[in-house]
């Protein structure tokens, strides 16, 4: 099992050596295979070490396996270390599985073009920072791999560099995620300071001694840490860079800043649950932070036009719902919201990138439409994907979504106030996204005319339909228990994030009002959020769902919100013009003022003043001999007036 | 091999340490009588020679024992009687990774510089092993007066690398740079006598061996002064901000060979003789410094890190981000603790690595465009994606990507600094923010975005030779980060040497801003905040490696 | 007389001296003012030997004496060949070096 | 007293100088004009009175009823000033374009002044000491004047020569003065007076030792009493200033040193202060005023103000007693100063081909690719002057800063240590148009000459490697300082 796990994590990294080595030389469909089957392959082996990890005695919370020592100096002893337990167990299951099935797909996706072997590289290079960011055991592991599918990220998105959307879209995607990083490493040094150590399920076990419940290290701590799940994870105020980061291949989206990546924030914080649950503050920022970001973002979502924007503001909403139960309390919710949302926001990526295939690059809906017909099957997963998202009934997203919904309302840390805003973002979800499937697919045909649709291939289409399989389904391993499920995966999870280890009193009180009362509750809730999905569903359809050339309903209705949620509420522009243009000028001040004139002046006018000195002492030297003399007997006649002096004193 | 041929080898390697000085002399001296025109053998005499001094450095290292945190491959030798200098060389875990950064930096600048530098190639080479030697010289010399002359000796080659061989304003630039080093060293000298007649007086023995110097008590106004002193000329070629602005013109100015050097070893000299001398021979006054330097280095690193971003030019980027880099070498050595010190050796170690790289693939673009504005670039990745990859690699070594060299210094630093104080840590954190905002804009320049320049369409990528050079560099880059123990572990005895020292004069009177150390019942939940304002006398004795003070 | 009169005495000459050669142009005037200088010393020596009963006083001023000569006579001569040269022996004029 | 009065031993060494001076001069009269022979046999003679001083190495001897006293100190002066004679000889000789330039007296003028030097050297009374001194000064203005045809250089040597005697007025009044205080023109025994009235010694003495101090401070060329030098430096014929610069400034130092390091030591305070204030100013003054002279020679004159000052810092305050440190400092100073001047002197000399044609800075520019070695050379000098490592100037400037550290004057030190920072400037402009500028005149070409070529890489070997063993040097310049005791 332990060396399934070392698998795991060499099999991407092979793709990488491989990738650099041979990615120019070798045929593409080798190259995309080869690099493919390696991600294939750590899937194997994650579900093999997955497997054994279960069959184990759940004696012990985890597997731990020391590759070597990675830093050891002082009292900084850091090893290069995995840990397999039920979450990272989740995760790397998620990340492989999708992460191969959009392997496969990129291979017709990226077919011909001329960065195809570095797309694998990177791609499988990213696949293995992800594993290495949920198999770290130590926050120092996790922060490489956090940063390794930055740098990812980074190059992903800017993948098409000559464009220069593309390049700044990476750029910015990096520096924000680089805030946030700051911020974490602070959280991290501080752990360091009161634990003496960095690894996770060290501090999780010293910290009922380290923290008091409520006490202003925790909640500093733990904000910090939020601070960098912000970053990563796209949330306001940091969420900017990830609409930007669609300039990126369609298949990085759906891996990087759908599926995978992104949610490495969600992870952090249920990772680290055991110490966000002694911060209840820190928690309801978490709660508000995320439902606020469900919200903007999903009205931001609305107002798009480009089909992958779109889906990206889906995305940090979503986001914002996981952080939302994170908040909550519900830290297993927040992952099975986590996992269904890898399933059919991926398979919604792939979809649209299907969609823009076939529309030969075109990514705006108003130009679309009527492609049901074209694309069947790109339409098929879409809807399911979509429904999934929404939070019909039955298919994935609907379990977790109304987990999270309850758990905001009755979680360990929840209030009918978050309730009341993950609703609100859930109307929102509906609308943005059947107004996606009705100007895409339902609506009628504005595609240009020179455009000729056609359905993917193969090598796309069967990810898609996986994917879809999944995204229907997969929400049945969290079958709640008032629908007579198990809630499989929120007791697999919860075993790790620690809410059963820490919250125990809580979770235990939960249960019991889960058993009495707190059941029918769920019910209730459950069926307002359906409603909610549906009320979505009719707006978009009394919006959109007429036969005209692009109806401008809301347009005209609210004309000044619309156009604040067309301009993504004007953050970027706001961040400019207090960060960006002043830390600008600054810099500028700092260079061409301070450091040229001040400092630089400074040492020049040293100069300076050394050649006023010796220019007015050179001219001391008339070149008459009287003066000269003057000088003699002069100096001799102080001197003697000074000895005099002085031997009189 | 006969008995005979062990004992010469055996003398040889007695002397290993003055061989590498020397040899590098000889090199030069060679040169001196290579005929005016033989371009190429005197290059190949400087590479042969810096590679030999290369081989030397790795028989040092594996030779080393990195266990002990004494000196190593003594020697010592009757020298100048007359004022008690000696000929002393040794070293110690940080003056051996130093020695073999610089042995290890030489071939490979040269080699990246090779076809740079056309003209008056005699003066080239010999200046090129002059400096060589003279730096391997400041690294090992154990006695204050041959450190002293070292340091000084070498700045004459590199004054004239700058100003013979540099660019436009090279004059302006050399000049600058020897007389603010010169400044700071002429009075670190003032200083060296001082203590030198402080320690004739109080023990009647006169000499410059620094380990004596450090077996005795300076009185308090004294250690003040003289740390004062040294500390300037040090902060000088670190540099620390603000005094830093030779550093630009010196590297904007300088052949490539100069900058790679000036960055990759000339300015760990600075941050050498703060661990080597300011610290460890005036421990009271160095704690009471510790809060003016630690905000300085800050200052440099936020300052370095801004000012670089809005630089046009390529390399004054890179000079700025120096500023920024050691900055936080800096931090990590007023931490005094050992794990920030060694943070700190291996920083410098890794920014030489990096910067070095850096400047080298600078000096490979602008050899093809004669032209390092980042403006005139853009899309480079299109038609030299090897050049591209490389300098993405190192750009982000630099920029502090874990996984890569710079991030393990820059954490062990940053760990320290927080174990003295947050406050001492957390405003150096922006500098990682910064660093991303601009190297990836010099990236966002060079190598992104469109391929618009006509001139930029036809350049070739790398040749072997260039790929070559950058190969080892690369190498080291990705495993110290991945795997910086054997880079670690001979700088620990150092660090633990100079933590003990600075720990023993620590005054009993400190304010406790943490204490809580793991399976502590009672020190649940202490906010750094919380407790800052809180004095609390401790005995000296009580230090506890983990607990985190700061005098103030 | 005491000493201190011959020493005032030579102390006047000596400041005429200096003061010639402070004041005056001519560099000849000048020449003469330095040997006025050189007799003030003379006449401090020789007081001096007298009242000490020392000898070497005496001696010195014999050696003083041969120096004023000589220095007159390296003196006249670069002054002749200032004359030759530039027409003139004003100081004022002899600035040629400066800076 | 009267036990060395016959001792023909102890004037040996000038004695056989003095020959050959008058031998020079009665040869000149029947060779004709510009005949090789005269300066071949000065500088015969000058060897074999160097033979004749390294002979005595070791032995002391007093002669003239006390007034001479000869020994190691006397000696090591002895050496140095002949040295600096054969040096200046060689440079001389090697480039003078067109013979005669120099006349037949020049050489017995360099001759008769070693002989000056010499006595002021092994000066053990006042009037020793002023028969030294003026002798060696009425050959120094003389020479200064040589260049005949340049009005300049006339100009320059009235100037010197009027200064001169003003001076020398002054020394001479002081002499009196202290004469009538101690009634006594031996130095031992005004030094006794003085170690035994202290603090206490009359005002009388005070002044003495004052006008002294002024009198000997023109000679070295001391800020306030250094106005003649820039421009007798630039007047004079190069080689003449070489040996100005270099010469006659050690023999002042050598009275310097032992009239202030040794019979004025002991009244300390008052003589300290006021050396303290002429280091300082020769210091500031001379290196800032080198800043701004294109001239090369006009620069190497301040700067040799400034060097007069790093030398009297060495004297400040500096008790035998206590330490020997000062002294040997001012000794092992002078060697090397005389070593690195003579040789910048000699690339001036060289490159000025003989007719001082160029001399400025701008003249230099190109050197570095039209010479390579000259221009090393040059480096070397320069690098040594600015007193950096590895070169003899670097010892030196240690050593003496290190003598006024030693004696508590550390902010004197500081200062010093500050202006020759600007004396890097200058020093290094020199570097900079030699190796960095392109050349600005066509470079008119000048005579090699292997002489002065090997004389030159001898002075520039013997800068570096004394630089780095100079514990040879430093024994004998201790030595030497310690025998005057």
């Amino acid at each position: 099992m332990t060396t399934a796990l070392k698998l795991v994590l060499l099999f991407p990294l092979i793709g990488v050596v491989f990738g650099l080595t041979f990615g120019r030389r070798l045929p593409e469909k080798v190259v995309g295979w080869i690099s493919s089957l390696c991600v294939g392959a750590a899937f194997v082996s994650a579900v093999i070490a997955v497997s054994g990890f279960l069959g184990l005695e759940h004696g012990e919370a985890g597997v731990s396996v020391v590759l070597f020592e990675w830093i050891a100096t002082g009292p900084v002893h850091i090893d290069a270390a995995l840990w397999l337990d039920q979450l990272s167990s989740v995760m790397i299951l998620v990340v492989t599985g999708v992460g191969f099935l959009i392997h496969v797909y990129s291979i017709g996706y990226m077919h011909g073009d001329w960065g195809f072997g570095r797309f694998f590289t990177w791609m499988n290079l990213f696949t293995f920072a992800m594993l290495l960011l949920v198999l770290g055991d130590s926050l120092a592991m996790l922060f490489i791999g956090w940063e390794g599918v930055g740098l990812c990220s980074y190059l992903l998105i800017g993948f098409w560099f000559e464009k220069d959307s593309a390049a700044d879209a990476g750029r910015k995607a990096f520096v924000v995620n680089r805030i946030g990083d700051a911020a974490f490493i602070s959280g991290m040094l501080a752990l360091f300071a009161l634990f003496g150590t960095l690894n996770i399920q060290e501090i999780i076990h010293l910290s009922p001694e380290v923290f008091a419940v409520g006490g202003s290290a925790v909640t500093i701590i733990t904000l910090l840490l939020f601070v960098g799940a912000t970053g990563k994870s796209a949330q306001i105020p940091l969420h900017i860079w990830l609409p930007d980061a669609m300039e990126g291949p369609t298949p990085v989206s759906a891996l990087i800043h759908a599926a995978t990546m992104v949610t490495a924030g969600v992870y952090l914080v249920a990772r680290m649950g055991s110490i966000f649950i002694m911060a209840p503050t820190t928690l309801a920022v978490v709660a508000l932070v995320g439902a606020l970001t469900a919200i903007v973002a999903g009205l931001i979502g609305i107002a798009q036009h480009d089909i992958k924007k779109v889906l990206a503001y889906s995305t940090v909403s979503q986001l914002g719902f996981m952080f939302l139960a994170l908040g909550a309390g519900a830290f297993a919710v927040g992952i099975f919201h986590l996992m269904t949302h890898a399933f059919f926001k991926g398979l919604l990526f792939l979809g649209a990138g299907s969609v823009i295939h076939a529309m030969s690059d075109k990514q705006d809906m108003r130009e679309m439409g009527g492609l049901r017909k074209k694309l069947p099957i790109t339409h098929a997963t879409m809807v399911i994907a979509g429904l999934a998202l929404a939070g019909i009934p039955f298919f994935s997203g609907f379990f977790s979504k109304d987990e999270i919904l309850y758990e905001a309302w009755a979680g360990p840390n929840g209030h009918p106030l978050f309730w009341v805003l993950g609703a609100i973002a859930a109307v929102l979800t509906g609308i943005y996204i059947f107004r996606l499937l009705y100007l895409t697919f339902w609506s009628k045909s504005r595609v240009p005319d020179d455009i000729h649709p056609h359905e993917s291939p193969k090598v796309m289409t069967v990810p898609l339909m996986i994917l879809a399989v999944l995204a229907a389904v997969g929400g049945f391993i969290g079958l709640p228990k008032v629908l007579g499920g198990g809630a499989w995966i929120q007791d697999f999870i919860g075993t790790a994030t620690g809410a059963a280890a820490h919250g125990a009193e809580a979770v235990g009180e939960l249960g019991a009002e889960a058993a009495h009362g707190g059941g029918g509750l769920q019910v209730i809730l459950m069926v307002v959020s359906v409603l909610l999905a549906l009320t979505g569903f009719w707006i978009a359809r009394r919006w959109y769902g007429r036969e005209e050339p692009y109806p401008e309903v809301p347009e005209q209705a609210v004309p000044g919100l619309w156009k604040a949620m067309r301009q993504k509420f004007y953050f970027d522009e706001f961040y400019f013009l207090i960060i960006g243009k002043p830390l600008l000028k600054l810099s500028e001040w700092l260079y061409r003022f301070f450091d040229v004139k001040i400092i630089d002046g400074t040492v020049n006018g040293a100069g300076q003043v050394t050649n006023t000195l010796a220019r007015w002492i050179a001219g001391l030297q008339v070149g008459h001999v009287g003066i000269y003399a003057l000088a003699l007997a002069g100096g001799a006649a102080i001197r003697t007036e000074t000895g005099k002096g002085l031997s009189n004193g | 091999m006969n008995a005979q041929d062990l004992t010469l080898f055996g003398s040889i390697w007695a002397h290993w340490l003055s061989w590498t000085i020397l040899i590098p002399v000889l090199g030069a001296l060679a040169i001196a009588i290579v005929p005016k025109d033989r371009h190429t053998l005197m290059k190949g005499i400087a590479l042969v020679v810096s590679l030999i001094v290369f081989v030397m450095g790795i028989a040092i290292w594996f030779s080393f024992d990195p266990d002990t945190a004494a000196f190593q491959m003594t020697e010592s030798m009757r020298w100048i009687p007359g004022i008690g200098a000696s000929y002393l060389v040794g070293i110690d875990g940080m003056s051996m990774i130093l020695v073999v950064l610089t042995a290890f930096l030489t071939p490979i600048a040269l080699l990246g510089t090779w076809t740079s530098v056309t003209e008056k190639m005699k003066g080239y080479t010999a200046s090129i092993l002059m400096l060589e030697a003279g730096m391997i010289g400041v690294f090992v010399a154990r006695d204050l007066f041959l450190f002293y002359i070292f340091w000084e000796a070498m700045l004459i080659p590199m004054y004239l690398l700058i100003g013979v061989w540099g660019g436009p304003r090279r004059i302006y630039a050399a000049v600058k740079f020897i007389l603010y080093t010169l400044v700071g060293s002429f009075l670190m000298l003032i200083a060296i006598l001082a203590l030198y007649f402080l320690h004739g007086k109080l023990t009647g023995v006169y000499t410059f061996d620094l380990a004596a110097f450090e077996q005795i008590a300076i009185p308090f106004g004294a250690q003040t002064w003289l740390f004062l002193a040294f500390t300037f000329a040090f902060c000088i070629k670190v540099p620390l901000w603000p005094f830093h602005t030779w550093l630009p013109d010196a590297h904007v100015e300088a052949p490539t060979f100069g900058s790679v050097i000036l960055a990759g070893v000339l300015l760990k000299m600075g941050t050498y003789g703060l661990l080597r001398f300011s610290l460890p021979l005036f421990p009271v006054a160095a704690t009471l410094a510790v809060p003016y330097l630690a905000t300085l280095s800050i200052i440099g690193i936020t300052y370095g890190g801004l000012v670089a971003w809005v630089q046009k030019d390529i390399k004054s980027l890179v000079a700025y981000s120096s500023v920024a880099h050691l900055g936080f070498v800096v931090l990590g050595i007023f931490t005094f603790r050992a794990e920030g010190l060694s943070g700190s050796m291996l920083q410098m170690v890794n920014h030489g690595l990096s910067t070095g790289a850096l400047f080298i693939l600078v000096g490979y673009i602008y050899q093809r465009r004669h032209t390092r504005q980042i403006d005139d670039f853009g899309g480079l990745a299109k038609v030299m994606p090897i050049y591209a990859a490389i300098l993405l690699v190192v750009a982000f070594s630099s920029a502090g990507l874990p996984g890569l060299n710079g991030f393990v210094g820059e954490f062990l630093i940053l760990i320290a600094a927080f174990q003295v104080s947050p406050w001492m840590a957390i405003p150096a954190i922006p500098g990682i923010i910064i660093a991303a905002l601009y190297l990836l804009r010099l990236l966002r320049g060079v190598i992104w975005g469109p391929l618009d320049k006509e001139e930029n369409k036809v350049l070739k990528d790398l040749n072997l030779r260039e790929i070559l050079t950058m190969v080892p560099l690369l190498v080291l880059i990705v495993m110290i980060g991945i795997f910086p123990k054997p880079f670690l572990r001979p700088l620990e005895p150092v660090a633990a040497k100079i933590e003990k020292r600075m720990n023993s004069v620590r005054q009993p009177v400190r304010y406790v801003i943490e204490t809580p150390s793991p399976g502590d019942p009672e020190s649940r939940d202490t906010v750094p905040a919380d407790e800052t304002a809180a004095p609390e006398a401790t005995p000296a004795e009580s230090d506890e490696p983990n607990s985190a003070e700061m005098v103030t | 007389m005491t000493l201190t009169s011959y020493l005032i005495l030579s102390a006047i000459l000596f400041t005429l001296g200096v003061l010639g050669v402070l004041l005056r142009r001519n560099v000849i005037v000048i020449l003469m003012s330095v040997e006025l200088m050189l007799n003030a010393v003379n006449l401090a020596m020789v007081a001096f030997s007298r009242f000490t009963l020392g000898l070497d006083g005496q001696v010195m001023s014999f050696l003083i004496i041969a120096i004023a000569a000589a220095e007159a006579a390296v003196g006249l001569a670069l002054v002749v060949q200032i004359a030759r040269d530039r027409r003139t022996v004003d100081v004022d004029d002899l600035t040629l070096l400066r800076g | 007293m009267f036990e060395g009065l016959y001792s023909w031993s102890a004037v040996a060494p000038t004695l056989v100088v003095l020959a050959t001076a008058l031998i020079v001069m009665l040869v000149d009269l029947f060779v004709k004009p510009g005949s090789r022979i005269v300066p071949w046999l000065t500088i015969v003679g000058l060897l074999a009175g160097l033979a004749v001083t390294i002979g005595m190495w070791g032995t002391e001897e007093v002669a003239f009823s006390g007034a001479w006293k000869i020994g190691a100190y006397s000696l090591f002066f002895y050496a140095l000033f002949i040295v600096a004679a054969i040096i200046t000889i060689l440079f001389t000789l090697s480039h003078e374009q067109r013979r005669g330039r120099f006349p037949g007296e020049y050489w017995s003028l360099i001759t008769f002044s070693v002989v000056g030097m010499m006595v002021m050297a092994s000066a053990a009374d006042l009037i020793t000491l002023i028969i030294g001194l003026e002798t060696m000064s009425l050959c120094a203005y003389v020479m200064v004047g040589l260049n005949r045809n340049d009005p300049r250089s006339s100009e320059g040597a009235l100037k010197y020569f009027l200064l001169g005697a003003f001076a020398s007025a002054f020394l001479l009044y002081g002499a009196a003065f202290i004469y009538g205080s101690v009634v006594t023109t031996r130095f031992s025994e005004i030094g006794a007076f003085i170690a035994a009235h202290g603090d206490s010694i009359p005002f009388t003495l005070q002044v003495g030792g004052i006008l002294l101090l002024v009198g000997l401070g023109f000679k070295v060329a001391a800020v306030p009493f250094h106005m003649w030098a820039p421009d007798a430096y630039q007047a004079a014929p190069t080689p003449v200033t070489g040996f100005m610069a270099t010469a006659v400034k050690a023999a002042g130092f050598a009275a310097i040193v032992k009239i202030f390091g040794l019979v004025f030591a002991s009244s300390a305070v008052v003589m300290q202060d006021l050396i303290w204030w002429l280091a300082l100013l020769s210091m500031i003054v001379g290196n800032f005023a080198a800043v701004m002279q294109m001239n090369l020679k006009r620069m190497l004159a301040y700067s040799s103000v400034a060097h007069v000052g790093y030398l009297l810092t060495a004297i400040v305050g500096s008790d035998p007693g206590v330490s020997l440190q000062g002294g040997t400092g001012v000794l092992f100073y002078l060697v090397s100063y005389t070593l690195m001047t003579l040789g910048a002197f000699g690339v001036l000399i060289i490159i000025g081909g003989g007719e001082d044609r160029r001399e400025t800075l701008v003249d230099l520019t190109g050197l570095a690719s039209k010479s390579p070695g000259l221009a090393l050379a040059m480096t070397i000098f320069m690098v040594s002057m600015s007193g950096i490592p590895p070169t003899i100037g670097f010892f030196g400037k240690f050593y003496v800063f290190g003598a006024a550290v030693q004696s508590g004057y550390t902010g004197l030190a500081v200062i010093g240590i500050l202006t020759s920072v600007v004396g890097v400037f200058y020093y290094f402009r020199v570097v900079v148009n030699m190796y960095m500028k392109p050349a600005e005149k066509s470079f008119l070409p000048y005579r090699r000459s292997r002489i002065s070529d090997i004389t030159l890489g001898v002075l520039a070997v013997a800068v570096i490697y004394l630089g780095i063993f100079p514990q040879s040097l430093l024994s004998l310049a201790r030595n030497a300082f310690q025998s005057l005791f």
